[in-house]
């Protein structure tokens, strides 16, 4: 019931919001961080009992899941209203819950127009989002899949920057190929599920285990993996994160970087390895070598760029190498950094975004080349900026440094290669982290601006997030806690996985 | 004597056919477009026709009831933007119709 | 019986092609109704009268005159015709007409195997199991009423 | 007892969210008060632990304090957790100790900067990274006080941030220390993959049980480790951002790049000296990479026109000496020049500091000179920091330290003698470019009037209003020049060379943790003497050779100087051996084209061109679509046709 909640309380409150906005457009505002402040309540209420499950011992060891609900829907096809919650979900629900309020809060004034209808989408992409961490019927997922695709359509179509309508368009061909090569492979896997065993359903539970040749395996598989790597995005796959980040308004930008990336890396462990293991142990050495590949690739594209917004677009290429990578190695320490890594990126970067749409709003450029000096102007941004930048760079003492360090050491019994070559990609990072401080905050000022420091509310909400990346980067055991069963589930169904 | 074979008489109504047809492609005027798609029309009624005779049954003769109705409903629409269409342009030629 | 079906064959074909190679609309619809009476003489011939009768009445009766009125609207050319443009024409429905004679003359259709279809039998095919049909062309037929007001409505 | 020690590095990192929060809005006093008083506590604090280390040894002769788990998973895990041995308790005390000095001296020096609060802060940040560096339990928590102290360094080198020259170097520093971070975390994952732990006493236990001498994976670990150290520490190949990261305030340069976190790289390898024992091939790496430190930069130093890129080619230089000792297996011999070093070195340094203020700013040292009389004290300190970098009595400093590490050295092998060799001839050339500093710039009377400040990118001014003097502008900059002389002064009898009747107090004291070496083989006195006197006459003859050469140089016409300044050789040196222009070409450019070409993304070429093929096929098709209609009436036929066609022929 209260995983019903957690999709539902954004739909109502959103469409509530956009009902009341022909009064006062700060209604829809304002329910929309209700909605994500009654989120983050029953995401903090199923923690606290996942907690007590975990320490009490009283989850049942045969079922993996902490809570679920499981209501029909289309009985004819099987396909049933079935939501599951775990850690893995529980660790990104809190993220999504989190974010979706620092994404309200930081477009709080930046949206004028069409307020009503922005947050209506914000919330219908939250609640999408929210679906697919928690569905446990594939059918459902696509459906919240797509759920989530749409909303973020309009978001950068219709509030966007410049060349909006193009990065829309393209980051909307590139996610909706990948979903409807997904959705043949959830028919497919029903298909074949129901052949072998004379029922049709698409309820992951049951789904799991289908036993079929390897080269059926592999098909399907590719048609997930596909989906996923568009929306992680791993290397060859990225090219549209760029152009929508940049075009995408703060809010849109913070989701995406911050949530619709996770769900690829979420959809990767929740579906691709478990569903089919064999094949994803066929398929490592291509996923890992894509990962290194965009570790590599992205930060040196992160450097090229003089866009601060693309710049950390593609940075976020670069950081997504390494949960590719967690995944593909299957060690516990790679994928539980794995994890640790979505969530400190999605913080991080999001945060990141939200600086750089705040001083978009101020001097209405992303061009580093017009920015620099802005340190004597805005020492608080400055700041922010430098710890976000050594976020990006994996400075010990953010949980980015401690994610990236779980997957490399996970990653060295595997590949020593990959492990080097993602450590050059470290240096890289830093390379272009520096450079992006250096281009807008330090040196001389190249033009005569003349702008506010961060407001109060800006301020606290990169304080949070901050103290949060600090916070995780010390005490990041409560988290890799609360992930540690779905881990070693998804490895037990690996050949040859789980050796820690 | 024998009777009308149904070969032949399809035969015929598949050359009157195509040569409606090839009226319709090669003809500019709007005019001859339209007598070209009556030729097309009777043609394919004359098919049913025959298939209705080959079996001694009436459903064939319907159908070139509808088909009379379908053309004369035609022929009106058709005979109207043909007008409206040379009131505007003062042309018959049917290249002429696009293009806003 | 078959000369008397690649006569009226013949006609039409030629009729048809003289239709799609005139260049003056009037002499072109001549033609035209020429060949629907060849093909009225086929239907004739296969059993159909009651079609053939259609034939001539709608189609090379009022459809044409419908061609005739728009040409004389459109006034784009003369439909004073040259006197030798009637020979073609005329020569045809001669033929026609002589085949229709005679026919009549030996007072029955073809062989044993032409088996008449008559109007009765046609009306209750109609209005039993295609009166929906039916229905369908009288709306089809209203649309076309209505289009053809509203098309030819004078705006201003 | 010691449960308390997390307070040492908590206090500067509290000094330090204290400035960065409320940075702004407190006034100069306050500032100083918070900056310079949370280090000065946290090295009392220090010092009491170190003294109720020393009064009641703990069991095994180290105190560890466990915070908490940092992350606890199966086969991994690394806890947050301080460690109090004789290393730490020496190291800690340097880095509080000469690190509050400089704080002090900081806040009458940095007095008129703007950003006073965040300077402070940053070196608070600094000092608490760098006591989290030496307290570190684990190689992973040494590894966040090792990223730590990097980013305070390329905070501080770039502190003037207005131009973008200093950001230069500071990125060049930050990311050249980075490409060595790497290879640190490398090592790391080797050692937590295979020994299963990253805590320093179990790797020691486990790496001597599983790995034999000479081992592929001890070789690699400690290859990788050094690879770390050289990064950090300014040694060959990674030694090239020191001599630009000279570019931030003087204080800076004496705490970070002369005192302490250059010699993180030192520390390292010492404190993992058990892997580079089982790596007997890294540990001659090590000792050569030493050895060529000393003369490739003190040869450099010799050349340098820019008076802290002479000091900065200095501290390479006497960083060769501590990797030379590392080598050669004089594990304490290290840590103790490390201590001398950072005495007189971060000396020298403030002593700099206070001349460039005194010139507005000016760093050229040919632009210099008279400085002693125009401020004594100045020069007398500096004096005696020279003495101590060039080991000559009257200072004991670095007297005692490279005369332990020559012996050592001497006796090390067969390579042995060859090390000492090229270490004599570093003490020269050290005595050579410290004294032809001290020649030109307080010798002579003043070349230039004071220029207006076109130092690097400090407001002007400063100078004039921080006094012309040490001791003029206060007891606040003299009190540490004064405490430092003394500690050059005297440093040296913390181990003094017993041949001389000294006693090795802080090498013993080190002994429980770090391993003799070949001092054990202790040769006879006679020997000790001869390598003595030698190395002392190599130091000596250095002075009458730089007033030579000083005197030549500054005799000369303008234009012959000129010219001399641009021989190819002196370039050569200037240039730091051309290791620059080097990775120039090897590495930075060839980065920066890909990065340019590729600026717009060749992969999405690719994307961009399945794009364009639709849009070709789109308009292929939107030709068809041409509005008439005989033309789809011949569309229409043509399919019927095909379709026919199929019908009739399949």
């Amino acid at each position: 019931m209260m995983l019903a909640l957690l999709v539902a309380v954004p739909l109502v409150f959103g469409l509530a919001g956009w009902a009341l906005s022909r009064r006062s457009t700060d209604w829809s505002r304002w329910l929309t961080l209700a909605a994500n402040a009654v989120n983050l309540v029953i995401v903090a209420v199923l923690w606290a009992g996942a907690e007590g499950a975990f320490t009490m011992g009283t989850q049942p060891p045969s079922s993996p899941w902490l809570a679920q609900v499981r209501w029909p829907w289309i009985p004819g096809l099987g396909i049933s209203f079935s939501l599951g919650l775990d850690g893995l979900s529980l660790a990104l629900l809190a993220l999504t819950a989190f974010l979706g309020i620092a994404s309200v809060l930081a477009s709080w004034k930046s949206i004028k127009e069409k307020a009503g209808f922005f947050h209506f989408n914000l919330a219908l992409v939250l609640a999408g989002v929210n679906g697919v961490f928690l569905a446990t019927d594939l059918f459902l997922f696509a459906f919240f899949w797509e759920l989530m695709l749409i909303p973020m359509y309009f978001l950068i179509d219709l509030w966007g920057h410049e060349n909006r309508h193009r990065a829309a368009v393209k980051f909307f061909l590139f996610t909706q190929v990948g979903g409807l090569l997904m959705l043949v492979s959830i028919i497919g896997l029903a298909v074949v599920h129901s052949m072998a065993s004379g029922s049709l359903t698409f309820e992951y539970n049951e789904l799991i285990g289908t036993a079929m040749s390897p080269v059926v395996g592999m098909m399907l598989m590719l048609g997930f993996f596909v989906a996923f790597a568009v929306k992680l995005p791993a290397f060859p796959l990225h090219t549209w994160l760029p152009d929508a980040h940049t075009e995408a308004p703060t809010a849109g930008s913070v989701i995406l970087a911050g949530l619709l990336l996770k769900t690829g890396g979420y959809g990767l462990i929740r579906f691709a390895l478990p569903l089919f293991p064999a094949a994803s142990h066929s398929i490592a050495p291509v996923a890992i070598a894509m990962a290194v590949a965009g570790i590599i690739y992205g930060g040196l594209m992160a450097f090229s760029q003089s866009d601060m917004k693309r710049l950390v677009a593609y940075s976020s290429v670069s950081h997504l190498g390494f949960v590719l990578l967690g995944i593909y190695v299957f060690t516990s320490q790679a994928l539980s950094g794995a994890v640790l890594q979505m969530v400190s990126h999605g913080i991080s970067t999001g945060a990141l975004f939200i600086l750089v749409g705040a001083l978009q709003d101020r001097i209405h450029t992303r061009d580093m080349n017009r920015m620099g000096g802005l340190w004597k102007q805005v020492p608080r941004m400055g700041a922010a900026g430098l710890v976000l930048a050594m976020a990006l760079v994996g400075l010990p003492g953010l949980v980015n440094f401690v994610a990236e360090f779980l997957v490399l050491v996970g990653t060295w019994k595997v590949s020593m290669a990959a492990t080097v070559l993602a450590g050059v990609g470290l240096v890289i990072a830093t390379v272009y982290a520096l450079r992006m401080i250096q281009m807008a905050f330090h040196g001389g000022p190249r033009e005569k601006w003349d702008i506010p420091d961060l407001s109060v509310m800006e301020t606290c909400v990169l304080f949070v997030m901050i103290g949060l990346l600090v916070g995780l980067g010390l005490f990041p055991q409560p988290l890799l806690q609360i992930v540690d069963k779905v881990v070693a589930g998804v490895l037990a169904v690996i050949p040859s996985g789980g050796g820690a | 004597m024998a009777s009308v074979s149904p070969e032949y008489a399809l035969l015929l109504a598949g050359v009157l056919f195509c040569l409606g047809l090839v009226g319709v492609i090669v003809r500019r005027n709007l005019l001859f477009i339209l007598l070209c798609v009556e030729i097309m029309l009777n043609s394919a009624g004359l098919a049913f026709v025959v298939a209705g005779a080959r079996w001694g049954q009436p459903d064939g003769q319907v159908m070139f009831i509808f088909l009379l109705t379908m053309a004369a409903a035609e022929v009106a629409v058709g005979l109207a933007l043909l007008i409206l269409h040379f009131n505007r342009r003062k042309t018959l030629n049917a290249d002429m119709m696009g293009g806003g | 019986m078959n000369t008397v079906f690649a006569l009226s064959a013949v006609v039409a074909v030629a009729a048809t092609v003289l239709v799609i190679t005139r260049r003056s609309a009037v002499h072109a619809l001549l033609y035209l109704v020429v060949s629907l009476l060849a093909v009225a003489v086929i239907m004739f011939l296969l059993g159909a009268a009651f079609v053939a009768a259609l034939e001539v009445i709608i189609y090379a009766g009022a459809i044409m005159v419908l061609f005739v009125f728009v040409i004389m609207l459109i006034g784009h050319e003369s439909i004073a015709m040259n006197p030798r443009a009637w020979i073609g024409p005329s020569v045809m429905s001669a033929v026609l007409l002589a085949e229709l004679a005679w026919v009549l003359a030996r007072g029955r259709l073809g062989g044993a195997s032409v088996t008449e279809v008559g109007p009765k039998q046609v009306g209750i095919a109609l209005f039993g199991p295609y009166l929906l049909g039916a229905e369908m062309a009288a709306f089809l037929l209203l649309a076309g009423l209505v289009g053809a007001f509203h098309l030819g409505r004078r705006r201003n | 007892m010691l449960s308390w020690i997390w307070c040492i590095p908590a206090l500067p990192f509290a000094g330090f969210l204290v400035l960065a929060v409320f940075g702004g809005r407190l006034s100069r006093t306050l500032t100083a008060v918070i900056g310079a008083g949370s280090v000065g506590l946290s090295f009392l604090a220090a010092a009491a632990a170190s003294a109720l280390f020393v009064s009641y040894p703990p069991a095994g002769s180290s105190f560890t304090l466990l915070l908490w788990q940092w992350v606890n998973m199966s086969g991994f895990s690394p806890a947050i957790s301080f460690t109090l041995d004789s290393l730490s308790v020496v190291m800690i005390l340097v880095v509080t100790g000469v690190g509050f000095l400089i704080h002090l001296y900081s806040t009458r020096f940095m007095l008129d900067e703007e950003g006073y609060s965040r300077f402070f802060a940053y070196m608070n940040l600094f000092v608490g990274s760098m006591l989290i560096l030496v307290m570190a339990e684990n190689l992973l928590l040494l590894y966040l006080g090792w990223e730590g102290v990097g980013l305070c360094s390329y905070l501080l080198i770039g502190f003037w941030y207005t131009d973008p020259e200093n950001g230069r170097s500071a990125r060049k520093a930050f990311i050249v220390t980075r490409i060595g971070d790497v290879s640190l975390s490398v090592a790391l994952f080797i050692i937590a993959t295979t020994l299963g732990t990253l805590d320093v006493r179990e790797i020691a236990q486990k790496a001597t049980a599983m790995w034999p001498v000479g081992s592929t994976l001890a070789v690699a670990t400690a290859a990788l480790l050094l690879g770390g150290a050289v990064g950090k520490s300014a040694q060959l190949p990674l030694q090239t951002w020191l001599p630009d990261a000279m570019a931030g305030p003087s204080p800076v340069s004496a705490l970070i790049h002369a005192a302490t976190m250059v010699t993180a790289g030192v520390y390292l390898i010492a404190r993992t000296h058990v892997l580079f024992q089982l790596a007997p091939a890294v540990l001659l790496a090590v000792a050569i990479i030493g050895a060529a430190g000393i003369l490739i930069a003190g040869l450099s130093a010799t050349t340098q026109r820019n008076i802290k890129r002479i000091l900065a080619y200095s501290t390479m230089s006497q960083l060769g000496y501590m990797f030379l000792a590392l080598g050669v297996g004089a594990w304490s011999g290290a840590i103790f020049h490390l201590v001398t070093h950072a005495f007189f070195k971060s000396l020298l340094f403030l002593g700099a500091g206070v001349v460039i203020l005194a010139m507005n700013h000016e760093h050229d040292v040919f632009a210099m000179g008279g400085m002693a009389r125009k401020s004594p004290f100045t020069f007398w300190t500096f004096l005696i920091g020279a003495f101590a970098l060039a080991a000559i009595p009257p200072t004991t400093a670095g007297l005692s330290s490279k005369d332990q590490i020559l012996s050592q050295a001497w006796q090390s092998g067969s390579a042995g003698k060859v090390f000492w060799a090229l270490g004599i001839a570093g003490a020269f050339v050290t005595s050579v470019y410290i004294f032809r500093l001290v020649f030109i710039v307080f010798g002579g009377k003043p070349r230039a009037a004071a220029p207006a400040g076109h130092g690097h990118g400090a407001p002007s001014g400063a100078g004039v209003a921080a006094g012309k003097d040490g001791m003029q502008a206060g007891a606040v900059m003299g009190l540490p020049l004064f405490l430092l002389a003394v500690l050059c002064l005297v440093g040296g009898f913390l181990s003094f060379p017993q041949f001389l009747g000294g006693k090795p107090i802080l090498v013993g004291f080190l002994q429980t943790t770090l391993p003799q070496g070949s001092v054990a083989v202790e040769s006879s006195v006679q020997t000790e003497w001869m390598l003595s006197i030698v190395a002392e006459a190599a130091s000596l003859l250095g002075i009458p050779v730089a007033w030579l050469i000083v005197r030549r140089r500054l005799r000369m016409p303008a234009t012959a100087a000129a010219s001399v300044d641009n021989a190819a050789h002196v370039r050569f040196l200037q240039s730091g051996w051309g290791f620059d222009w080097l990775y120039d070409r090897v590495l930075v450019k060839p980065f920066m084209l890909l990065a340019k070409v590729n600026a717009r993304d060749v992969v999405d070429r690719f994307f961009d061109g399945v794009g364009g093929l639709n849009m070709l096929l789109s308009r292929g098709l939107r030709w068809t679509q041409n509005g008439r209609v005989r033309w789809y009436a011949a569309g229409a036929a043509a399919g019927a046709v095909l379709i026919v066609a199929a019908v009739v022929l399949l």
